[in-house]
């Protein structure tokens, strides 16, 4: 069982679980435009989205364009 | 840079048709954020990027893959380098653009610029590759360090974010403008449409602004005033005004009245 | 009165689409000056009157036809309320019209009006019938007295006459707007398209100009600046500006900021 | 003879010369569009023109649309 | 008229050693007011007249008397020339004194001058002998006339009575001052220190006031902060200051800095 | 800080009874120097450092031990945090003392100061033990930075040194004054005793000043003018100012008006 | 018996009240410095007070100096 | 024989000469006041002005007050 920090609260995973695979169980739209995902204050570029696992304890950011600026 | 009202606006080897910038922040909808983009005719927009579960799928993607505006992400609320840069990267992959609008804030209640910390990260993000648009405050210094160290525009205050208190030093600005080789955009402190004229008579190659337009009671009728205003403010200040006189210049001549007797 | 954007501008019964007045004076040559009026899209341009010995035939009257512009002639140079009523009624056969603009000036070099000839002319001329349109300083009991005694619409200057100076007191302008039942045309004084920007949106219901535009070095870019920035002013005071801010109001929302550790 | 003041300058005139007969001898606009008189300070209407002759020592005034204002 | 710091103020003849006169009105005391006429050591305080039984013995002829200083009674509260004028004669009797400050007032907001019935009115009394000081506008045309129909002075506003709003538009006060060949004096505007010493430092040869005193928080403090400020703008008047310029001028020469290497 | 002008001025333990510093550039005579310390009873003034060869030996220092000034060096024409840091070091040794006014310039027209070099050279001198006082812009968040690395005081300017512009941007410096646990002192921009008034309103604890005086027509006299106008400013700030209204506040009661009859 | 309209309120008085005997009712400084007094609209000097009666119907204004301006 | 860089010109000098020693050929006055002085970007403090010696090459900087800022 893995246990990862996702935009500062506490998520449990199964171990394994890809950044694509955790992005499937949020709302994000289509080919993850306007998203993208630190682990560890370090980006994954989309095109690792399937292959990078997230080990237990990992700090990840989801974020998501907003209106601002 | 100097303005001319004709050619188009590039920065860094893009061409822009429209000298407006549209924050996207504060508009009540995204349907009046849809039509402000069409009335403006702008060709840039800025986003911010949050957290998803905050933010939830919001729909401005949607919004401007529809509409077809370039998008400028920023890193609002970053108050280090460290936090701006890694913001940047993370804009990168989002929309898959080299383009930022840097921004690193010293203060929580001015939100204006911090110097030290804004002039780090752009020397980072230009070395790693990015397009960069820094928000910085009206210091003509700051603004030459930091096309110095290869931004790609500098974008200097009228004065602080959603303020609308225009352009409360145009000297600073014109001297700004005087030595840029790169455009300049003025950036935050636009409240109504004579403030965006001022900036384009100064100068200015561009504004940018959100609040004036998003929080304004009728959104869309400003929209199309600042518009407007940028415009005239291009045209005017190619069209080479007229000095200013502390006396009066007759328009009409005194030759030739008429006599009418004692 | 409250200016509306959508609706016309209309004085003494007479609609009229654009809310910029045109002075004719200073312009190089006729042919810059019908262009300017094709440009500005103006209804109304004001001319003056001399001895046809000075001026020869002028082929003014032939642009005016062209065009079809309303004619307002003017009393410029006239330093008496006796001079300016003579004038006046100069003008009304010449043109036609019952139509004047009211200037009693009282000195020469800053060419600033003559209050009290000012009043005794345009009660004079009211009562013969005349549509009185009265070129006034900024003071805002004076354009009370002018419009009490019958006064079609108040013409309040900026600055002086082709200073260029833009709108050197804001707040009595919006003093004469406030308390004004006719409408107010800011003239004299404009030099760029934000000074056109700001009296429309300090409240005034058109701008009259000559010199900004006549006298600019490109007189049509300038016209067609001017033009948009009316349009801008007359907009943006009809969509409800954000109030002006000593500190900084976000754009964008400080919840949702990522958090990348120490 | 007749000798009248036109815009400042002496003009001698044929006697009972008519406002319309002066205007002729000037380069006026057709119909005297753009075009005013004032006759010792009074303004003599275009509808007039024909009938009103200048007396001796009138001082005519006769004006134009120029640029201004 | 020009300032000069040394010599004293003269109007109509009689010499004022001070270039401050105070206003009475406002004072929650008459001890502050005696302190305030200490502290500033004006010689000439003004007063205003109203019925007895409204305003009971005040007690005020009383500190007026003690303290030695010129009494100029004002017309304050007349909207008509007819009114202003019986108020002189009034006031003429009650202190023995032809000195009159002539207030006729055309709006109750703003309390602005009537241009009209300030003229009429400063005729009549000119006429029946009295030294009339006029509060007027910043209008540079009606100051001269008020000077033509033998004003000793003219009492142009910096802004509207009690709004502390300082001097609006001092390009007007320079133009009354360039041409003025009697003494000019602020009156009404005046806000805190720095608004009397841009008076005088404008040319302006004395500035009236009495709310910034009297309703500061602490009026000795601003008689005393005033009293310096008027003593600073006619000195730096005449001390011919420096031009401005829009780039710098090094006030340490550049030349033998040493070097240290690269 | 707060000002009181009651309280004298204290700057890193040391109390100063003038709150006005004198720059000694510019004046064309010790002479006129010597009386314009003597006029303005300043308490500091500063010099400059440069090559023994192309100064000469100067009299400055005799002037200075008569006077009994307090000396504040300056590392005027320094452009980097290097140079800045030697030249402070000389200014230690040459007059014993460890108080630098720190000045690191980035572009010679303007002499604006460069806010990353500013930052850096404070930083290490603070580390080496000197009483640092940087001259900075008017930048709220650098002002900030400055006291957090340990500065004794912040030196903001009103506009480029030498400019006689005042202070352009009065929000900013409000802003600063509103955050500083240091004193604030105005640096640059005085061209006339009213901008001196004005910083100390707006709540700068001091003035510097060097053309305004030494390059005045009258140096001796603009001094005792802006020594008279710090008092003032300081004195008002403290005195609590009436608020700015946009009407009037009539100083005399309407009630009690007598009525002459129609 | 005498009425006069004194600062806008009636006021019996003997008939032959002066402007003098008058302001002894009133709370006048000495001499009756800062005091003025018209009488229908026109200013009565001080020189005057004992010798001007008060006709029945006069509107008399009695000012006293306050501060002001 | 050294030579020194003084102020940015060259000034030959005796071997062994001091920074006080060099002082006393210009115009300092008393005590040095107002004086400091660098040898290759170093202050030499007054203290050590009797005691430092002046090697071939040195770059001097002495400066003095000037009025400035």
């Amino acid at each position: 069982m893995t246990t990862i920090s996702l935009n500062g609260e506490d998520r449990p995973l199964a171990d394994g679980t890809t950044v694509a695979q955790l992005l499937e169980t949020l709302d994000v739209p289509e080919k993850g435009r306007g998203v993208a995902v630190a682990v560890d204050a370090e980006v994954v570029p989309h095109s690792a989205w399937d292959a990078t696992t997230l080990p237990d304890g990992a700090r990840v950011e989801v974020v998501i364009a907003i209106q601002g600026g | 840079m100097a303005t001319t009202a004709a050619a188009p606006l590039t920065i860094a080897g893009r061409d822009f048709t429209s000298r407006l910038i549209l924050g996207t922040g504060g508009f009540p909808s995204l349907d009046l954020l849809e039509s402000a983009i069409a009335t403006t005719e702008t060709d840039m927009v800025t986003v911010a990027l949050r957290r998803i579960d905050a933010a939830g799928r919001t729909g401005l993607v949607e919004v401007l893959d529809r509409t077809g505006v370039h998008v400028l992400p920023n890193t609002a609320g970053c108050f280090t380098a460290r936090d701006a840069v890694l913001t940047a990267k993370l804009a990168r992959e989002a929309f898959q653009t080299e383009w930022i609008k840097l921004e690193v804030i010293g203060d929580e209640r001015t939100l204006l610029p911090d110097a030290v910390e804004l002039v780090a990260a752009a020397e980072q993000l230009v070395a790693d590759g990015f397009i960069v648009l820094p928000y910085t405050t009206d210091d003509p210094v700051l603004a030459r360090r930091l096309e110095d160290v290869g931004c790609a525009a500098v974008m200097p205050l009228g004065s602080p974010i959603g303020s609308g208190m225009g352009i409360r030093n145009p000297y600073n600005l014109a001297l700004i403008v005087e030595r840029a080789g790169v455009p300049v955009i003025l950036d935050a402190g636009v409240g109504t449409a004579s403030d965006a004229t001022l900036a384009l008579e100064l100068g200015c190659d561009a504004v940018l602004t959100a609040s004036a337009i998003s929080r304004a009671e009728d959104p869309v009728a400003m929209a199309r005033a600042i518009k407007l205003a940028v415009e005239a403010g291009a045209l005017a200040r190619g069209a080479g005004r007229i000095p200013r006189r502390l006396y009066a210049e007759a328009s009409t001549t005194p030759e030739g009245l008429p006599h009418f007797g004692a």
